[in-house]
């Protein structure tokens, strides 16, 4: 069979192999289910089914199936999946997004760090962990590279670091 | 029993034809003769409620009414070395084997939970006539 | 979108027939129909320049006039947790898809330099129509 | 060369068809074509007596009359990054490749220590022509 | 061609869609070699060849092969294959089983811990590694959580710990 060499088709409309001839593109959020009779006829386009999407005109048989958002993994859908958009997909609050590749396509949702005993430089956000102050907070005295409370404090656990901190408060008469 | 995967069979790169079908989680062949089988299944961690797996399978089984328990066809079983954080695994598998009309084709996995079932491209299952 | 890699469709193992043809980087589909496409990729690494990469994937997509971004057909993806010294991971993709004669199809990696093109039996493509 | 696994073709799951034989480890090609040839082996470890490898690796060859070496058609090899304790890892390998009437196909292992032989859904091989 | 409705079998029989009829089964340990000539008739069932079985009645046209008991990883056999029953595999004395799942239906034999300088609280099992108990044992000391033994000893490796259990020994008298 010799290879027709296809002429290039009008803006707006597609080659239709089937047809051999061009035919309007269908718009975004549908699909081509039967192509025009003739370039000058109306392609039949049909809606695309619940469940899928084409975010641009096409001449298509079927729509593209919408992603999910990974429920277990702590995602959260920021906008649902329409007839002419993919679903889109962040992390619930209190978790951010650690990413797997540059572009970030595929990425899972971590707990955000606590800070406790410190104060939060940058607070969570969809894209970055909690900042914390790296020093500890009035009342709390730093052991290793956490942050404990002077109170309730036992005696014989209180170390050198601790009786710096937290005796002073106690002669600030705060015990 | 392993738990069985269910599949879609219509929207957008799915689809069945020449009277190869799709009911109850299973495939069913139309007419006795070889088949080439295959199935991945991109498997995804760490889940919190999960606890720590140390391993994620994948097994192509089938079910006959010619004999009451179901046969394993074709086994990926592979143990993860990841620690802690986000971690994915794909099992590809695929293989020719006879089957008879009526037989039932499934995806069994190790867990459930730990199934990427969010994009139609990273988790598959098909069969064809050779 | 992702690099796209190139392939030798003449010399070695490879070869093209039946009107399938290799051009600008893509297998042109000469008939429509169910084509059963392939591909494995083999990683390594590490490589200096390239920052510790956490993960490597390999997609393959199609390209067609019908619409202006390309599909993604089918796709692997994988932790890797190698300490630092070489490592090697190879990610095969296989299934049946549906194509229209003149679509395009390739194969995207997540970072080129990881690909170890060395030898042609390591990373391979390929279709066959059912 | 790397040592040659051995098959069952006839019990169980496994069958040989349409002249394609088995013999002296090898399938035997019986007409000339391009086949769709595939083969997974599943590794296990570690063992004590072996020492503990870094890497396992699947090669699917050809072995024919007009050549006096065996050709490398598929590879398949992964580092191991499992710590001591028991690990699993599958190797699927599968393409097209044009093989000539009497060619034999075998498929060679890094360590057949390491293969795991005891279930025939873990480790198969097989061929078909297009 | 349409689908011929399937017509229940009766108990002990299987429809065979070749010759479109039901047919006996065959007993566990055979298969199908030939359906029956009618559903009155006999069905040709043949023994499962050496190294395969069929634990059930069936209609199936060959044996499922048996599994192989992992020698090099230390399983051993608990009862072999027969015509009816797939191997059984355990691990070799010394050994426990790890499983690889919550079935075990995969597992590796790991060497049993030998409590060297420990009173055994309880033995390697199938199941279980040995429980050594978390004292030494007499005439042995603890060094880091090892027991070594007291003789022979060497006096400079004899820390505070090895000369306070070891020295009393000598004491009495057992030098």
């Amino acid at each position: 069979r010799r290879h027709e060499t296809r002429l290039p088709c009008p803006a707006g409309m597609n080659w239709i192999e089937s047809a051999h001839h061009c035919c309007p593109q269908c718009p975004a959020g549908k699909f081509l289910f039967k192509p025009c009779t003739s370039p000058a006829n109306r392609s039949d386009c049909r809606d695309c089914p619940a469940g899928t999407f084409r975010t641009q005109p096409n001449t298509l048989s079927e729509c593209q199936a919408c992603y999910e958002c990974d429920r277990q993994a702590f995602q959260s859908v920021l906008s649902n999946c329409s007839a002419t958009s993919n679903v889109a997909c962040g992390c619930e609050p209190g978790h951010f997004r650690v990413c797997l590749d540059k572009h970030c396509s595929e990425f899972s949702c971590r707990k955000c760090q606590p800070c406790t005993g410190r104060l939060i430089r940058q607070p969570c956000s969809e894209a970055e962990d909690t900042v914390c102050d790296s020093s500890c907070k009035p009342d709390f005295y730093r052991e290793g590279d956490e942050c404990r409370p002077c109170h309730p404090r036992t005696p014989d656990t209180c170390g050198k670091e601790c009786q710096q901190v937290c005796s002073n408060n106690n002669d600030q008469g705060s015990g | 029993h392993l738990p069985i995967l269910q599949w879609e069979d219509k929207r957008g790169l799915a689809f069945t034809k020449n009277n190869l079908s799709y009911s109850s989680n299973a495939l069913v062949i139309p007419v006795s003769g070889d088949y080439y089988v295959y199935a991945q299944v991109t498997f995804r961690g760490p889940i919190e409620s999960s606890h720590k797996p140390n391993s994620v399978t994948e097994i192509i089984t089938k079910v006959t009414d010619s004999y009451p328990e179901p046969t394993q066809l074709l086994t990926g079983t592979k143990t993860l070395s990841e620690n802690g954080n986000g971690w994915f695994q794909p099992i590809y598998l695929g293989a020719v084997v006879s089957l008879e009309v009526g037989d039932k084709l499934m995806v069994n996995v190790s867990d459930i939970k730990l199934v990427d079932y969010t994009k139609e491209h990273k988790t598959f299952f098909g069969a064809f006539l050779l």
